[in-house]
């Protein structure tokens, strides 16, 4: 009974770690641990990096440069040609990606015998991997034996073999739809989870108040899609900012610079002249112009939802 | 088998939001204690902390002559019914029963034998191979009824077990609740807004507002006596009516006044306000403490203008202007009263409360100012 | 208008047909729509895998044809022989191809090199898988159910890892690893891979996790569970469709990634299957009907894999659907 | 920051950075053991000549060699990532155009204290030993050496009532016309543009052959001005005024070219000299017995100059460090450089087999192999035209670096995005900034 008296150790305290805050410190350990080890410190790295004339073709003279190697990036004028190409390549591909799958999506949301089918088929394009994607488009586009040139020749479109890759107007697009193919699957995806948490009642509603079918599309089915688009909207931008595998299998950049963007020109800096110094400055750019722009847009959505 | 004791106990969330402050209670040994309180007001914070499920910022918390503050709720003795109930959903009903007699290492005989009794005893034995998915809100309820029984803990928690069901079930499950508190002879805590359910089932009352304790009492206790206007209101259906006034002390005689109205106070609460005169207070009647009988002279009464007239069968309410406020009452149904007429009620002197209007204390209880 | 045709049978009758009409004509017209819809769908989505398969399953002679051959003439497994059987033999002055690799039509001796890119690929798919799920299930646990100090911050953090491009990380990752001395190991792959798949794990798992009603993590540690038994009791199970979700979305990335192997791996060692393929792509003495059988190869396991799990995928990540 | 600080973690950052490069050697230096193979790595070309030369090497030496092969196109970038993270190789092909950025870097060492290898050199062209030397210090023992090839389609010109293959550029140009108008071919002439390792091979010897230089004797650029930029107008009129190249050539690399025209589809072609072994074996070409070589056309200034490269065996550091590797290295690259069992079999082997230029005098003396040249080629006009054969002047530590803008800017021209003036200049700024940060 002596106990009554004396006060347990922390009862009083506010502001140690609680029983529970610690169980959570121990559950959240491993992720912490690996995400600090190859995410938050790599990062870190990489802005220490950045700061140095860092180039492995020239291992034994590494000077501190400081902010030189911005300052070199964000006056080339090559760098903000790369930025306007992923600017257009992202425009192009998240529009398309946007449209079609929002398309598809109403598609599957629709209930008739072989939906079943359609949604199993959808997966296909999600689940192959992008190398494989891309040797399918690179032979589609072949200029010499390409299914692109074959069908078109053959519906009579076109006269003769046209050059696909290989022409400089035609590179980006072309890009941007393998791009497209392959990321319309998720959009669906995320559009069907969407459409899967409108209320059948709301429809019944819009029936009952004489909406038609397009009334009820537009008032009732893309203000509730809205959340589910923008996520669409905010995750394909991010990865058509980032996407690299389509530029180096299909065009390495080329013809001449036509499809040569950040993400290309980031590895061709690091990976053939390996200046690793302007190569981790030119990611630093990358990465907080992504993140500022994921920002924005999600500001901007949730002011608005 | 367990005393639970809170020492100013406090609960603190993230961002100096205080749950409960300085709560003093204790709960006997086998005592049927119910929290009562609107929402927010701390009432499931303080089970939760008896659960262990939220973990006490400053204060002792003890079960019997241990200190559990940091204890986490698998060590402790608890059982819970909850709301939802919480029945896991991947689990058959003998499953559900059983999990907490596994997790605590009951041998397997044991486990059935325990399990196949309770739900005897709840009329669900049919039920045990079920998911919940497939029982009505009534057969889920005694689920997780069974599912604390079975323990066979030290406290026994309810958390609103009663407000998803309709109300017909509602009645009869207090009952069988009651009884199995005298079945079980173990300490229960249970949580409620329903006051109805609270009046019925606790040894005694905790009312709880802001989580700060109002009141702690046996239900008449509570209900004839309440210690503020917040614990006066909130027991009772209708509720308990309010006029603001003044009180009076001419001639050796204290009384309540009203504009025209005047009511003479009975001789405890006279014997407390005689040295006050002019003080401003709350009347507070029951809607059931008026007669239509009785009616002298000397009798403190009540006149208004009758403004409704509901009809509920085995009575009547009234609703009466009174000196400009609205006063609902109960008579009885002999009553013949039409809308417009002047009436005018006998008020029971010694079921009279009297509020200070300032800090809405009772006049009337111990310690009142 | 109802007044009226009330009042006239014939009228109300006649109504009645046009109404059914009217319906019929709408049912038939949306299925039609619905049918143009979905072949189109499916033409966009099929046409050009179905064109892979068909060229790999050409031989050289075939697939330099034009216009094309749409289906194979002469369909020939060669290709896929070639992959299965291709092994390292020696070869000497007597028995060595005299002629030059870069006239085509040519089968690589890295060939040799698919079969055990597919299993260094499964390995390291599967060991990101186990490890999302060892690493991600008890944060995800930590985020959604227990109250702590940061824990929004948190997942913010962890969300923000993710939207740093996988480019701009490729240096310091790669000077890491080789610090590690993990170059060209598929443990430089298993942990970036889990760095890098994890985040989106964990945002699922809280999403629905949180979804789960509250009073069952009460229930089950009033009933006798800690912390970590009422994780795999009771949220485990629950969450299954997620965990599914999960478990293929963390194989797949891992099966499907390219830049961070094209950097860390050197040696058919721990090289994958998409740098393998990927070496074929560039090389132009190989045959085309080879490089694309070589791309089937590749999307057969992940395709397979989506096809079965196919009906946890939306349900995975659509939360809330578990009532206690 | 202090400036200690500042220092010692330049020091930490320079130690990484060396580290890269040095690490696997100096840390796997003592775990050379004998079982421990000699690695081997190369292009994907020859490669069943390579494996069998391997099998005679193992069989005689009892020495293993882990053998691997990498695709042309991505060999340098695939070593470079190799050399960085201390991946094992003893020996490589390397190319001449990469000699100063390797050496510079550390990544293949000298071989002059290894007389088994510099022995040789009095036996091979002098242009050899030169390519492979940087500073004077020799780099490795010569695999093959060739030049860039102008090869026409006797069939093809015959057709068109042509009677000799053009010897200007000019002639060039109008003997396409007449073709292309003939409908004999659609692009009659064949330039691969693509951004490849190729390409520094076409474009000069375009440049060498307009009388032209990329880069004068001090160093500096003049690839804007005088036979460079005659060769890329005759470039681009040919693809854009003319139409006798096609566009497409900036996604044609050299094997696809190789494929193209012995497939029949051109009546001329730059392509490498040692292809004409290819191009007129029944068995890979449909244009055999036809494929010509003719000397490099002339530009208005220029001469019959073309390009000739060279690529040898390097040696890496970690070959060196240990000394018993070092020998069983120096085996394996003498064996496949110099001598095996008396006599130059690799090089006999790799001509017979895919044409390879070899750099051994002695050999063309070999009637055996003048007896298989003659079988598709003119002796004395290949002889002529090798003597002819000039060494890319562009080749320096930042050469790499240089080169893919400068294919870009020659891709771009060709594709009409800038003007060919602005196009050589935007090379020649980047060469120029690229030399002053040496």
């Amino acid at each position: 009974m002596t106990a009554i008296t004396s006060l347990p150790r922390r009862a009083a305290r506010f502001g140690g770690p609680t029983y529970d805050e610690r169980n959570a410190l121990v559950l959240i350990a491993p992720l912490a641990t690996v995400l600090f080890a190859v995410a938050v410190f790599p990062i870190l790295y990489s802005f220490y990096i950045s700061l140095y004339g860092l180039k492995l073709t020239r291992p034994h003279r590494v000077p501190f440069v400081g902010l030189e190697n911005y300052v070199t990036v964000l006056t080339d004028p090559q760098f903000w040609e790369a930025v306007g190409r992923t600017a257009a390549f992202s425009v192009m591909s998240v529009a398309a990606v946007a449209v079609i799958a929002l398309l598809a999506a109403l598609l599957l949301n629709e209930e008739f015998p072989g939906r079943r089918v359609l949604s199993a088929v959808l997966l296909v394009p999600w689940a192959i991997p992008y190398v494989a994607n891309a040797l399918m488009w690179k032979w589609i586009y072949d200029s010499n034996y390409g299914a692109l040139n074959g069908l078109l020749y053959q519906l009579d479109f076109i006269n003769s073999y046209m050059v696909w890759l290989g022409d400089a107007d035609k590179t980006l697009a072309l890009i941007a739809n393998a791009f497209v193919w392959k990321e319309v699957p998720l959009a669906v995806i995320l559009l069907l989870v969407g459409l899967k948490t409108i209320p059948a009642d709301l429809y019944a509603a819009a029936k009952v108040d004489g909406a038609n079918a397009l009334q009820r599309f537009l008032h009732v089915t893309l203000p509730a899609l809205k959340s589910s688009f923008a996520l669409v909207i905010v995750y394909e931008t991010m990865m058509a900012i980032r996407h690299f595998d389509l530029f180096f299998i299909l065009t390495e950049g080329g013809p001449g610079d036509a499809s040569h963007v950040v993400a290309w020109r980031i590895y061709v800096e690091t990976f053939r002249n390996l200046n690793f110094g302007l190569g981790a400055a030119m990611s630093y750019i990358l990465a907080l112009a992504t993140l500022a722009l994921a920002y924005a847009v999600i500001r901007a959505l949730a002011q608005r939802i | 088998m367990a005393r639970i004791t809170f020492k100013a106990v406090t609960k603190r969330y993230a961002g100096d939001v205080v749950a409960v402050r300085d709560l003093d209670l204790e709960i006997f040994d086998k005592e049927f204690v119910v929290l009562l309180g609107p929402s927010g007001c701390g009432k499931s914070t303080t089970l939760n902390m008896i659960a262990g499920l939220e973990e006490v910022t400053e204060g002792e918390l003890w079960f019997d002559d241990e200190i559990v503050n940091t204890l986490p709720p698998h060590r402790r003795d608890v059982a819970m019914v909850f709301q939802s109930y919480a029945l896991y959903p991947h689990k058959s009903v003998y499953e559900n029963i059983a999990f907490g007699l596994r997790m605590r290492r009951v041998a397997a005989e044991e486990i059935d034998r325990r399990v196949r009794d309770a739900a005897a005893k709840l009329e669900i034995s049919h039920l045990l191979q079920r998911r919940p998915s497939q029982l009505s809100g009534g057969q889920r309820q005694r689920v997780a009824l069974g599912r604390a029984m079975v323990r066979q803990p030290a406290v026994f928690l309810m958390d609103e077990p009663l407000s998803n069901l309709d109300a017909a079930l509602r009645i009869s499950m207090r009952a069988e609740i009651k009884h199995l508190h005298t079945a079980m002879q173990t300490t229960f805590v249970y949580v409620t807004h329903d006051q109805a359910e609270a009046l019925t089932l606790a040894d005694r009352i905790v009312v709880m507002n802001d989580g700060v304790i109002q009141q702690i009492g046996a239900p008449d206790d509570i209900y004839e006596r309440p210690r503020n206007t917040f614990v006066a209101s909130f027991l009772g259906n209708p509720p308990i009516n309010y006029l603001d006034g003044t009180i009076e002390g001419a001639d050796g005689a204290v009384s309540f006044r009203r504009g025209g109205m005047r009511v003479a106070l009975p001789p405890a609460l006279a014997a407390r306000l005689r040295g006050s005169p002019g003080r401003e207070v709350k009347l507070g009647i029951r809607p059931e403490d008026v007669s239509r009988h009785g009616l002298g002279a000397e009798t403190p009464a009540m006149e208004g203008i009758v403004d409704t007239v509901l009809p509920v069968g085995s009575d009547r309410f009234l609703g009466l202007k009174v000196e400009g406020c609205d006063v609902f009452v109960r008579v009885d149904k002999q009553a013949h009263h039409r809308e417009g007429e002047p009436v005018r009620l006998a008020l029971v002197p010694e079921r009279l409360h009297v509020f200070d209007k300032a800090s809405g204390l009772s006049l009337l209880a111990d310690g009142a100012p | 208008m109802a007044g009226p045709s009330m009042a006239d049978p014939t009228a109300a009758a006649r109504a009645v047909r046009q109404a059914r009409i009217r319906s019929r004509a709408g049912r038939v017209g949306r299925g039609l729509i619905l049918l143009v819809a979905s072949l189109v769908f499916l033409g966009y989505t099929l046409a050009p895998v179905v064109w892979l398969v068909s060229s790999s399953l050409q031989n050289e002679r075939e697939i330099v044809s034009k216009p094309p051959h749409w289906i194979p003439h002469e369909p020939t497994l060669e290709n896929f022989a070639a992959i299965f059987t291709a092994r390292e033999k020696t070869v000497t002055y007597e028995t060595r191809r005299a002629a030059d690799p870069a006239s085509g039509g040519f089968i690589p001796s890295t060939a040799s090199n698919l079969l055990p890119a597919l299993g260094n690929s499964l390995i390291v798919a599967c060991a990101v898988v186990v490890l999302n799920l060892l690493v991600g299930v008890p944060s995800a646990y930590a985020m959604a159910k227990i109250r702590f100090r940061g824990r929004s911050a948190s997942i913010y953090g962890i969300l923000a890892t993710r939207v740093i491009p996988d480019i701009a990380l490729v240096v310091p990752f790669f000077l890491f690893i080789r610090n590690l001395g993990l170059l060209d190991s598929l443990w430089s792959l298993i942990i970036t891979y889990l760095a890098v798949t994890v985040p989106f794990s964990v945002f699922i798992l809280v999403s629905y996790f949180e979804s789960l009603p509250d009073e069952l993590d009460k229930a089950a540690r009033v009933d006798g569970c800690s912390r970590w038994q009422t994780m795999t009791k009771v949220y485990v199970p629950l969450a299954l469709p997620s965990l599914v979700a999960v478990m293929l979305f963390a194989f797949l990335a891992s099966w499907n990634e390219f830049l961070l192997a094209l950097m860390f791996t050197q040696t058919p060692k721990s090289q994958t299957l998409p740098i393998i393929v990927a070496s074929f792509t560039s090389d132009f003495t190989i045959s085309f009907s080879f490089i694309n059988a070589a791309g089937v190869l590749a999307i057969v396991p992940p395709v397979l894999l989506a096809l079965i799990f196919e009906r946890y995928i939306v349900s995975g990540l659509t939360a809330g659907a578990v009532k206690g | 920051m202090s400036k200690s600080s500042a220092l010692s973690r330049r020091s930490f950052l320079k130690t990484s950075a060396s580290g890269l490069v040095a690490a696997s050697t100096v840390g796997r230096a003592g775990a050379a053991l004998a079982a421990d193979p000699i690695h081997f790595a190369t292009w994907s070309a020859a490669v069943d000549t390579v494996k069998s030369h391997i099998a005679g090497f193992e069989a005689k030496t009892g020495l293993k060699v882990d053998y691997s092969n990498t695709p042309w196109a991505q060999f340098r970038e695939t070593m470079i990532t190799k050399f960085v993270g201390g991946a094992p190789i003893d020996t490589l092909w390397v190319s001449d155009s990469w000699l100063p950025e390797w050496a510079e870097a550390g990544w293949i060492k000298p071989v002059d204290q290894y007389k088994a290898l510099t022995a040789y050199n009095d036996d091979v062209d002098k242009f050899c030993v030169d390519s492979m030397s940087y500073q004077g210090k020799q780099y490795g023992i010569t695999y093959y050496t060739d030049f860039m090839g102008f090869i026409y389609n006797e069939d093809m010109l015959k057709k068109a009532g042509l009677s000799a293959p053009p010897t200007t550029w000019a002639e060039v140009i109008d003997q396409a016309k007449t073709i292309k108008s003939k409908g004999l071919a659609e692009y009659p002439l064949l330039v691969p543009m693509a951004q490849e390792t190729w390409l520094i091979e076409f474009i000069s010897a375009l440049v060498f052959s307009h009388g032209g230089r990329l880069v004068d004797d001090k160093g500096n650029a003049v690839m804007q001005e005088g036979g460079a930029a005659q060769a890329l107008n005759l470039l681009v009129d040919a693809v854009q005024k003319h139409k006798v190249v096609s566009p497409s050539c900036v996604e044609t690399g050299e094997l696809a070219a190789l494929k193209s025209f012995s497939a029949g589809q051109h009546a001329f072609g730059l392509i490498p000299k040692y292809r004409l072994r290819t191009l007129n074996d029944p068995k890979q070409s449909q244009v055999a017995g036809h494929a010509k070589i003719a000397l490099m056309p002339k530009g208005e200034k220029g001469s019959h100059a073309t390009v000739g490269w060279m690529r040898f065996y390097g040696m890496t550091p970690r070959a060196q460090a240990d000394a018993t590797r070092a020998a069983n290295t120096v085996k394996l690259m003498e064996w496949f450089g110099g001598k095996a069992d008396g006599e130059y079999r690799f090089q006999k082997l790799l001509f017979k087999d895919v044409g390879a230029g070899f750099g051994v005098k002695s050999l063309f003396k070999d009637p055996e192999m003048r007896a298989a040249y003659a079988a598709y080629g003119d002796v004395d006009l290949i002889g002529k035209q090798q003597g002819l054969a000039l060494k890319k002047d562009v080749v320096t530590p930042w050469f790499g670096e240089w080169n893919d803008v400068n294919g870009s800017a020659w891709q771009q021209a060709i594709l009409g995005k800038v003007t060919p003036d602005q196009a050589l200049k935007n090379s020649a700024a980047k060469w120029t900034s690229l030399k002053k940060q040496g």
